[in-house]
């Protein structure tokens, strides 16, 4: 362990600021990219089912007409 | 090796072996990532000349190595699309280029915001920072290509032609860019040219390295996956994967 | 297909390009124009002072060059897109790589030449000792090439698009910087006394290789962009 | 007589909508295939998957003597004009014919001969962005006098021509089979004139 304290570990020897801006700016984009993953894969889910729900009002109209 | 391939080369059967790696991949970037950085933040010593801002080497010099080679993938990818004529490679580059932007970017503000402490500066003209900037231009200009076309299949498509274009590019960029540095005198980050590092620096980079290396694998996996359910929509396969829906769609 | 064939559709191909395009001059003279308009925004921008402007021409003029080249860049295929001759292009029996190398050299020889025989007079402008402007005519001059094949490229990849201009710089001006480097470093070494001539070696290198590989991407792009 | 085109299987997808798949038929030389089909039913993308244009989902086209995959040889085999005419509108009627004449690789041909041919002598020094889509038209389907090729795919070919200018184009392609070739063509008119061997194909919403 090369800190002493807690505190010590958040100044990093003075250049806390920068050590902790660049792993947080880090750790947000890569959060970003998998929060974007993650909802990119629900839009697709959401437009499949609209898409398979067009498709039963379509086979229903058909029945109707039929 | 073709025959072998080949049966691979069906997006359902790619769609569910990517969903049995994913799992590893995740676990395996959460575990070695985590080990890595909490040796290099808590228990590598400090450096004789830079102190503590130095760990930001962890994740600026595994960023940084990824940033190129996931490009050069994106272009292989591009050539087995095109010399090949596999759609799913094409696919890859969806799922590739927007991990390598990210990975580009965190090089570079890593490296801006290591500047600042360094040469006093948050910008400096160095020769590495303008490579990633302009590695950076041009991921975007292939994800800006990729989204620009309506249909997807073209989009890939012309998407793979400009990554291997640029990537005929990057070395021309990168000695060209070295040279106009040394030209006008500009400062560089002298971290790496020294004598070899410190075990107790250096085993922990190289973990962060791999821990990169899975999050990059886990990253492309899970948008491969979703890139596949995309061009795949209207296959009877995808129902199995998204179930049927209720049968509910009563007009209110 | 025999080589006689191949040769007279890459005339052909030249032939029409150049005869549409003297039919609409103004398609040669805007791009001109426009870098003539930028490089005089430059005095008024940052004073007219002969040291500042000096040490700067060479690389406006370079600018200038990449950004005309932008605008110039929808006349390469987008009419030829719009009335089916892209589509025809590609169903002919000779290499489409050879007849795509025949546009890009008929858009260098009018895009790219005019720009060497401007220079001289932006050069004048933006009071570029002399010293310079051997070596900023040299750099154009092989320089040229590489923005008119690499144009090509991006302009064949959104010819479909329709509203590719913001895109297409976005795609270009990265793949346009080595140029940039290199020849504005070669016109600064001239002026400061050292030797210009292994920067502009170097380009026409550059473009001797892009001028040979182009061709294919250009092709690629077409069929891409018909599909 | 030989086989001249032979297609099996053949699907196509846009934008995600199946257009036809399982459609197979083959061409003979001397026969004229009809293709018909309401409005975006994929009359066009079929055509154009035909000779390339647009990739197949799945399915072979064998190009007799030639596989599909031997670009050179199928190309030298087979014209295609689609709904675009590539006139240029800034060259004049006879720069455009002699142009295109060459473009196909040929040195000897007659542009005032084919100009007379398909009926635009006269106009042949006009822009022919000043004459009408039909004289433009003309001015595209004078490949049909110089070409080579014994498969002819067209796509609307009677488009914008007016009744004496299809009877010229029927008249060509009366010629066209007598010596052997074969033609595809997509049509609303029904062909007044009526060829030996006339095959129909319809394709709507997926099915045959």
């Amino acid at each position: 362990m090369q800190f002493d304290s807690w505190q010590a570990f958040i100044e990093m020897g003075g250049y806390g600021f920068y050590v902790w801006l660049a792993f947080g700016v880090s750790f947000l984009a890569m959060g970003v990219l998998v929060v974007q993953g993650l909802r990119a894969r629900s839009r697709l889910q959401r437009e499949f089912t609209q898409e398979q729900q067009r498709q039963q009002r379509l086979a229903r109209r058909k029945q109707e007409v039929s | 090796m073709w025959r072998w391939l080949h049966p691979y080369a069906k997006p359902e059967t790619v769609y569910h072996l990517l969903g049995r790696w994913l799992p590893w991949a995740t676990a395996g970037a959460v575990l070695i990532l985590g080990i890595g950085l909490v040796w290099g933040l808590l228990f590598a010593p400090a450096d004789y000349q830079q102190g503590d801002s130095y760990r930001i080497i962890f994740i600026h010099v595994p960023s940084a190595m990824f940033s190129m080679s996931i490009y050069v993938s994106l272009a292989i990818a591009a050539f087995i699309g095109r010399v090949w004529q596999l759609k799913m490679a094409d696919w890859a580059l969806a799922a590739i280029a927007p991990v390598g932007a990210v990975f580009t970017f965190i090089a570079l503000f890593t490296g801006a915001v290591w500047g600042k402490p360094m040469w006093g500066t948050w910008w400096e003209w160095d020769a590495r920072l303008t490579s990633q900037l302009i590695l950076l231009f041009l991921y975007i200009g292939v994800l800006a290509l990729y989204y620009a076309f309506s249909d997807n299949r073209t989009g890939a498509k012309a998407a793979g032609i400009l990554a291997m274009v640029g990537v005929i590019n990057i070395p021309i960029i990168r000695y060209s860019v070295e040279w106009w540095n040394t030209l006008h005198q500009g400062a560089t980050l002298t971290v790496f040219e020294r004598p070899p590092m410190a075990n107790s620096m250096l085993f922990p980079l190289l973990t962060c390295i791999l821990g990169f290396a899975f999050l990059a694998a886990a990253l492309i996996m899970q948008r491969m996956r979703t890139e596949i359910l995309r061009q795949e929509l209207r296959r009877p396969w995808v129902k199995q994967v998204f179930g049927r829906p209720a049968a509910t769609g009563e007009r209110s | 297909m025999s080589r006689a064939s191949s040769w007279t559709a890459l005339t052909a191909i030249m032939k029409r390009d150049l005869m549409v395009v003297m039919r609409r001059r103004s398609d040669i003279l805007n791009p001109l124009l426009f870098i003539l308009v930028v490089v005089s925004l430059f005095p008024l921008a940052v004073g007219p002072g002969p040291d500042i402007l000096g040490r700067i021409a060479a690389g406006v003029i370079w600018v200038a060059a990449l950004l005309s080249a932008l605008l110039g860049s929808e006349r390469l295929f987008r009419e030829d897109y719009l009335d089916g001759t892209l589509e025809q292009l590609t169903l002919q029996p000779q290499a489409l790589p050879l007849l795509s190398f025949g546009k890009i050299a008929v858009h260098w020889l009018l895009s790219g030449l005019p720009l060497v025989i401007l220079a001289p007079l932006c050069a004048l402008l933006l009071k570029l000792p002399l010293a310079g402007w051997g070596t900023l005519m040299a750099t154009l001059l092989v320089g040229t090439p590489i923005l008119s094949a690499i144009t090509a490229i991006g302009a064949a990849l959104t010819v479909s698009l329709g509203r590719g201009g913001a895109l297409l710089s976005l795609l270009l001006l990265p793949l346009f910087i080595p140029l940039l480097i290199f020849a504005s470093g070669a016109v600064e070494a001239a002026l400061v006394g050292t030797a210009a001539w292994p920067q502009v070696l170097l380009l026409a290198g550059l473009s001797l290789l892009t001028l040979l590989l182009a061709p294919f991407a250009v092709a690629a792009s077409i069929r891409v962009s018909v599909n | 007589m030989s086989t001249l085109l032979d297609v099996k299987q053949l699907a196509s997808q846009r934008a995600g909508r199946t257009l036809f798949a399982d459609l197979s038929f083959s061409l003979q030389a001397g026969a004229v295939l009809h293709i018909e089909g309401e409005n975006g039913a994929g009359k066009s993308t079929l055509l154009r998957s035909l000779v390339g244009l647009v990739e197949l989902q799945a399915g072979t086209i064998q190009f007799f003597p030639s596989e599909h995959g031997l670009a050179q040889e199928w190309r030298q085999h087979t014209l295609f004009m689609g709904h675009k005419s590539a006139v240029k509108a800034e060259l004049t009627a006879l720069e455009n014919v002699a142009l295109q004449a060459q473009l196909s690789g040929l040195t000897q041909v007659d542009a005032w001969q084919l100009l007379e041919t398909v009926g635009l002598l006269g106009l042949e020094d006009l822009p022919a962005g000043q004459l009408s889509a039909g004289q433009q038209r003309r001015i595209a389907l004078t490949r049909l006098w110089y070409s080579q090729a014994p498969l002819w795919i067209l796509d609307e070919p009677f488009t914008a021509l007016d009744t004496r200018g299809i009877d010229l184009l029927q008249q060509r392609f009366a010629q066209h089979i007598e010596a052997g070739g074969a033609i595809i063509l997509t049509s609303h008119q029904a062909l007044t004139w009526q060829p030996e061997q006339l095959q129909r194909l319809r394709i709507q919403g997926g099915e045959l």
